[in-house]
Parts: C-alpha cells; structure tokens; sequence
C-alpha cells in the first residue's frame, strides 16, 4: 500500500489528505494515471515528490515512500 | 535557517539569524497580503504548506544562494494558515559583505520561492473563493520537475 | 518618514511606516557596521550628520522614489554617534504593490544617500582614526552639486 | 556677519564647530576662497551649503543665512 498526501484543492477535489493505493510499487506516471481515472483530476499540472523531493514520471514509488501530489506552487 | 510556521513572523528576529561581522548589508523581503489584484479585493488569505518539504526546499534555495553568491547568508520563514489585509506572508534576509549581493541574491530568494516550495494561497474575495496556482503563468510543470526550471 | 537618530534603529518601526493595504511588497535595506574591510579592522564608528539638511535630503530622496516609481512608499532612518560591529547605521524601506519595483527603488536610496547625504563616517582602526570621505571615489564635487548626480 | 557650520575633519581641522565671517555677504567661491586662506584648508572637495541645499560657486551667502561646509559625504 501507498499512501499519497493531498494539499489545498486536491485535498478538497478528492475529498481526502490521503489516498490510499493498493500496490506495493508504481511508476509516477502510472501514479497520476490511476489517480486521475479515480477522481476525474487534472494531473497535467500536479508534481508528484517522493521523500520530500521532486520526481520524474519514470521514477518509482514504492511501500514506505513519503508521496505526495504538489499542484502548482503559490507562495511568496 | 528556514522554517514554516503558523505564527506571526517577527522581521527582526528572522534578520537576526543573518546578522554576522562580515557583514555589512543586510537585505529583507517582506510578502504581506495585498488588498486589491487587478481591480478585485481579496478579504483575507489562506497559506497551506507541506511544511517537511516546504522547509527542505528553502534550504535548497539557501544552498543555490551559497552556490552563486559565496559570501551569502540567507534565513526564510514563511507563515501559514489564515492572514489578514497587511499580514506578513513570508521574510527573507539576506546578509552579504557588499550590498548588491544581498539584493540579487534576495531577489533570487522569492523567484525560487514562487517556483519550487510546496506552499498554496487560497484568495477570499468578496464573492468567492480559489486556490491559486501557476501564478507565474508557466505551463511548463509537466514538462520537468520545477527544481531544475531557473530563473531567466 | 524621514529620520537621523542617536538612538538605536529598530527594523520593524522603520518598515511599519511603509505597510499598506496597496503594497504586497517591503523591501529593507539594512546598513551594518563590518568589521573588515580591505583587510583592515575596524573597532568601531563614528557618524557625525548636519541633521536638519540631512532629513531634507532623505525627503529629496523620496520624493525622487515617487517620480520614478508613483506607486512606492519610502521610509528611512540613519544613526549618529558611535556604532560598534554589527550595529545598525542606517534602515531603508520601501513597499510598492509588486516586488520589482521594491528592489529597484530601495537600491536607489541606498546610492542616493551615499552621494547627496550629508553623514559623515570617522573610522576606528586598531592603529588609529580617519574620517571617511568620497567613499564613491568619486572626485567631481568642485564640479557641481551632489544633487545634480544621478546614479548611472 | 555669517556663521558657516563644520563637520567632521573640518571641526578638527578649523578647531571650531561654527567659523564666523566678518561679511554681510559674499559669493560661495569667495566664502571658500576666505576659508582656505584662514585655515589652510583643502576646499576643492567642499561643497557649500545654504539653508540646507546645496549651493553653487556663484551662489551669494547673506547674513542670516544658515551656512555649512559640507566635504565628501560618507553615511549609509
């Protein structure tokens, strides 16, 4: 299982800070594809970070990775 | 060095954190929420951070600083959660022995800020509410991580 | 808005008169005293200023800040008497709506003060004092007035 | 009678704060020209001064003007 953190609108388009996905490990770009299929979520725009840092599409996730999807930064 | 928090952000004490002997200019970036964007009034402000990450990549952005301008010091805070017309959304400071160091390098502070540190604002207008996102209008997230977009 | 004091600055005074609802942007520059320069020591300072002619030319400065960019707030504050390292000589804020221009016009005060300003610096070196002059290196005085210079 | 401020190593140099000119009025370059005559004092760097502006050469200095000799600033 992986467990991936939402922020600002996503927490509120999927209606949860975390999604649950029920494999031990996935590509990112597979990663957004599920996602998408699931809550109908633009996933054109989303980052996804594995530990804390960016990752690519190829990159993989696996059990125990800290995921999370980061949209579009608007800080400062 | 660089920390989120709920807090109020005191510019003194962040300044502090950059105050040394080689130094002789100290420059600050104060964010504070503005009242009108474009014609259209924003009521209040809300921040939410991935606060871990957040704080990694402004040490990322601390390191690139190191990396350009040897001689920088740099400390950030960024605030989260609910601000009001005025309230203080982030402080940069930037302490170099020169002082065109210190403002080119805390200029290059807040444009990596706005590019690569998980941090949302979410605009309360009089009829409404959004999430923005993209605010530098670049299209360019699927296409590479923002870690490696740099400033032009 | 314009102030030479013999007290300590304190930042946060300085950059409250510069907050406003149409600013989303402060700018601080912050004048340390350096303990090294070129190599040599320096103990401590000593400002000496013409106080009456120096707050008006502060106020020139702003006024020049408004001309070139209508939208900034300018406030400054510069110290007398005698300063060890680290101490604060001298605090410039500027807010405007967006950030560029807060660099930009601050940046300017900064070289504005050093040329029409009238403050003078007296340095205390571990082997003796020197009052500091045309630390521009500039040698056109006798050739017109310091308000005539505009920065390049 | 015209009283002209110093500063800095000029106060050290004249060894007075306000030096006094037995004048009702004169020319900046006369001031000057009368000030280094009395002081030995370097006047090319100097500017003048008057009323808190800056003055120009020509410039005419009068009784109960306020005066000062301003050397190369060095504040910030």
């Amino acid at each position: 299982m992986i467990h991936v953190q939402c922020f600002a609108h996503l927490k509120e388009q999927t209606g949860q800070d975390t999604i649950t996905i029920e494999q031990s490990s996935l590509s990112v770009a597979d990663l957004l594809a599920e996602l998408s299929a699931r809550f109908s979520i633009e996933t054109d725009s989303l980052m996804v970070a594995i530990n804390e840092e960016y990752a690519s599409p190829e990159d993989i996730v696996s059990e125990g990775d800290r995921v999370a999807l980061i949209p579009p930064v608007s800080g400062g | 060095m660089y920390k989120i928090t709920s807090q109020p952000i005191a510019i003194e004490e962040v300044t502090a954190k950059v105050v040394r002997p080689e130094a002789g200019a100290i420059v600050n970036f104060i964010g504070t929420v503005r009242e009108f964007t474009k014609g259209k009034r924003t009521l209040s402000l809300q921040y939410e951070a991935y606060p871990e990450m957040a704080e990694k990549q402004l040490r990322k952005i601390g390191d690139e600083i190191k990396e350009r301008w040897p001689d920088a010091v740099t400390a950030i805070t960024h605030r989260t959660g609910k601000l009001a017309i005025s309230d203080i959304a982030v402080v940069i400071a930037v302490s170099t022995p020169h002082r065109k160091d210190a403002y080119q390098a805390n200029e290059y502070a807040i444009e990596r800020i706005k590019q690569i540190v998980p941090i949302w604002k979410k605009e309360q207008w009089e009829d409404g509410e959004e999430w923005i996102g993209d605010q530098l209008q670049k299209t360019a997230y699927s296409d590479g991580k923002p870690g490696e977009v740099k400033p032009s």
